[in-house]
């Protein structure tokens, strides 16, 4: 139970909160972009937690550097993917919900 | 600590099976790609935490690689072929 | 008699000097011309060679530091750091850097692409202050019962150029709260997607596009984030 | 057909990505042996970043960088060095595949040859691997027979 290993709990308890809030959005959200932006946003951030949690449990070895570069890739992957699939919506007619719809 | 990645690991096994929900009753089609492109990103925790319990990591981590790349170019493929079905 | 004879010689002399000196004018033109294109030909091939010596310099060096990465690359991934497995992360870079490598730096000059690097390492606490509210600010809204948004979509143009310069503005607009970018189109006209009104407001501003801006080096609009760097400049020389 | 109307974020991601996928997919044919991998999951990662190119530039692009024409020549190849190999232990008096018989050709310790000897067939099975999905994912892209030649394929449409 040395230091590092205090900081990964942390960092990955922490992690699975945002999945959680993540997911909790996917389901409540009214419409499919409001639900991009959760798992967009909120996927973005538990994977790098998650992961740098883990890069902290592995100690300074080859495999936390990997862990970090997966982090990275995830970093920048997961926005590409939400916009491709945003953008793919959009240009196929998906009509975002806005305020009107909820009280008719 | 062990006991706490597994714990870790089943917290994120339940997120995947509370986003199934989404994935199999998602109403269009692009609510289905986003559950599953989140599901692909829990069960990249959920491989190297197995990688870590079973400390087999320089294994895990590889397949872990491949499972990220591979969910992106899968999700920018399903966005790439659902964007011209018009 | 004879003078009319003499005014027609004159007269006749007259023309063919006139002749002679249109003839010189044209020989000239055509000279001047001829000089004139002729060098702009040696101009155009003279450029043209600069620029294929500025061209190859700049794709060689692209393909160095592409080499080097990847290099470094390899001996992240392979632990095994013998001779035979360098040699054969050598062989396998040398192959991939030549099959790719003006993807990498397609626009970027190589050498300020470690410039371009660093201010982003410098950019990377503030982005991540950022995900950090939006998640926040997502968990607040997903917990509470009555979910207090009314989404709407806008359009705003952007001063930026380099297509590295939109992608990093598109990546830290999904990521910033409550906005996610849904296409760019050529004209560089962003359409985002906002969860609610006060955020989309704070989002023209443009104070995260002048940040991207300083990265990337497009200095010709000026930004606070010179200014400050210019102050700092003159306060360190006074 | 994949016309190439994506934007510039997914053009400008795939661009970084790729040179990492590929020599990542040439990791892991090389390191069978030791992590898991080996020539068909490479192979595959291979022509996964290929895909990736033709996705999101299009085929045109695509079809600059890795034409038809290299696409036959290359799984050919792959088949060429697989079998070579197999056949060349054969003339030096082992069975099929037993590289330990090479060990004199490369005048390394039998065990070295054997190694050697998977690693070449490794590298052989991932270039043809490759080769064959990327040429499988050309024609259904361009839904177009193999006869167009060389790169600039005709636009049926």
């Amino acid at each position: 139970m040395n230091f590092w290993h205090v900081l990964s709990i942390l960092f990955l308890s922490g992690g699975l909160f945002f999945f959680a809030t993540a997911t909790l959005g996917l389901l409540r959200f009214p419409d499919f972009y409001t639900r991009l932006h959760a798992t967009g946003k909120g996927d973005t951030l538990a994977v790098f937690l998650c992961l740098i949690g883990l890069a902290f449990y592995a100690g300074f070895s080859l495999s936390c550097l990997k862990i970090i570069f997966i982090a990275v890739f995830m970093f920048l992957a997961q926005p590409t993917a939400t916009h491709a699939i945003s953008r793919a919506a959009m240009k196929s007619g998906v009509t975002p919900w806005t305020k009107e719809d909820a009280t008719k | 600590m062990i006991d706490f990645l597994y714990g870790i690991g089943f917290g994120l096994c339940f997120l995947v099976l509370v986003v199934l929900y989404r994935g199999i009753f998602g109403p269009g089609v692009y609510n289905r790609i986003a559950a599953v492109s989140a599901v692909g990103t829990k069960t990249l925790i959920i491989l190297l935490i197995m990688g870590f319990i079973y400390n087999r990591v320089d294994m895990f981590i590889d397949i872990s690689m491949v499972y990220a790349l591979l969910n992106f170019v899968g999700t920018l493929a399903a966005a790439k072929y659902l964007e011209m079905e018009k | 008699m004879e003078i009319t004879l003499l005014v027609q010689a004159t007269d006749e002399c007259f023309s063919v000097i006139e002749k002679a000196r249109r003839h010189a004018i044209d020989v000239l033109n055509t000279a001047t011309l001829l000089t004139s294109e002729t060098r702009s030909v040696e101009e155009r091939k003279l450029q043209a060679l600069l620029k294929g010596a500025v061209q190859a310099r700049a794709s060689s060096q692209q393909f160095l530091s592409t080499f080097l990465i990847l290099m470094a690359f390899w001996c992240l991934l392979s632990g095994k750091f013998d001779i035979f497995h360098l040699s054969l992360g050598c062989i396998c870079s040398l192959v991939i850097a030549y099959l790719s490598h003006d993807l990498l730096f397609a626009n970027v000059r190589v050498g300020d692409a470690r410039l371009i690097i660093q201010r982003f390492i410098a950019y990377m606490p503030w982005h991540l202050y950022q995900i950090a509210i939006s998640n926040v600010h997502v968990a607040k809204l997903v917990l509470s019962p009555r979910m207090p948004i009314e989404p709407n979509v806008f359009r705003f143009k952007t001063k930026l150029e380099s297509d590295m310069s939109w992608m990093a503005l598109a990546t830290s607009i999904t990521l910033t709260p409550g906005t996610i970018t849904i296409d760019i189109e050529d004209s560089g006209e962003f359409v985002v997607h906002a969860l609610d009104k006060k955020l989309a407001a704070d989002l023209n501003a443009g104070e995260m596009e002048d940040k991207i801006a300083h990265i990337f080096m497009e200095s010709d609009h000026i930004y606070i984030q010179d200014a400050l760097d210019m102050a700092r400049v003159f306060g360190a020389m006074k | 057909m994949i016309h190439n109307s994506t934007d510039v974020i997914i053009k400008t991601v795939a661009r970084i990505f790729i040179p990492f996928i590929q020599l990542y997919a040439l990791y892991v044919i090389m390191h069978g042996h030791y992590s898991p991998g080996g020539g068909f999951q490479g192979g595959v990662i291979l022509g996964a970043s290929l895909i990736l190119l033709l996705i999101t530039h299009g085929e045109r692009v695509a079809m600059q960088r890795i034409s038809e024409n290299w696409i036959t020549i290359l799984f050919s190849l792959g088949v060429l060095i697989y079998a070579g190999i197999g056949t060349l232990c054969l003339f030096f008096g082992g069975n099929f595949l037993d590289y330990g018989v090479l060990a004199p050709l490369l005048h390394v310790s039998p065990a070295a040859a054997r190694s050697l000897g998977i690693l070449g067939v490794e590298i052989g099975v991932g270039i043809a691997v490759m080769s064959v999905m990327v040429s499988i994912f050309y024609n259904i892209a361009r839904s177009g027979p193999y006869r167009n030649k060389g790169t600039t394929a005709r636009r049926e449409s």
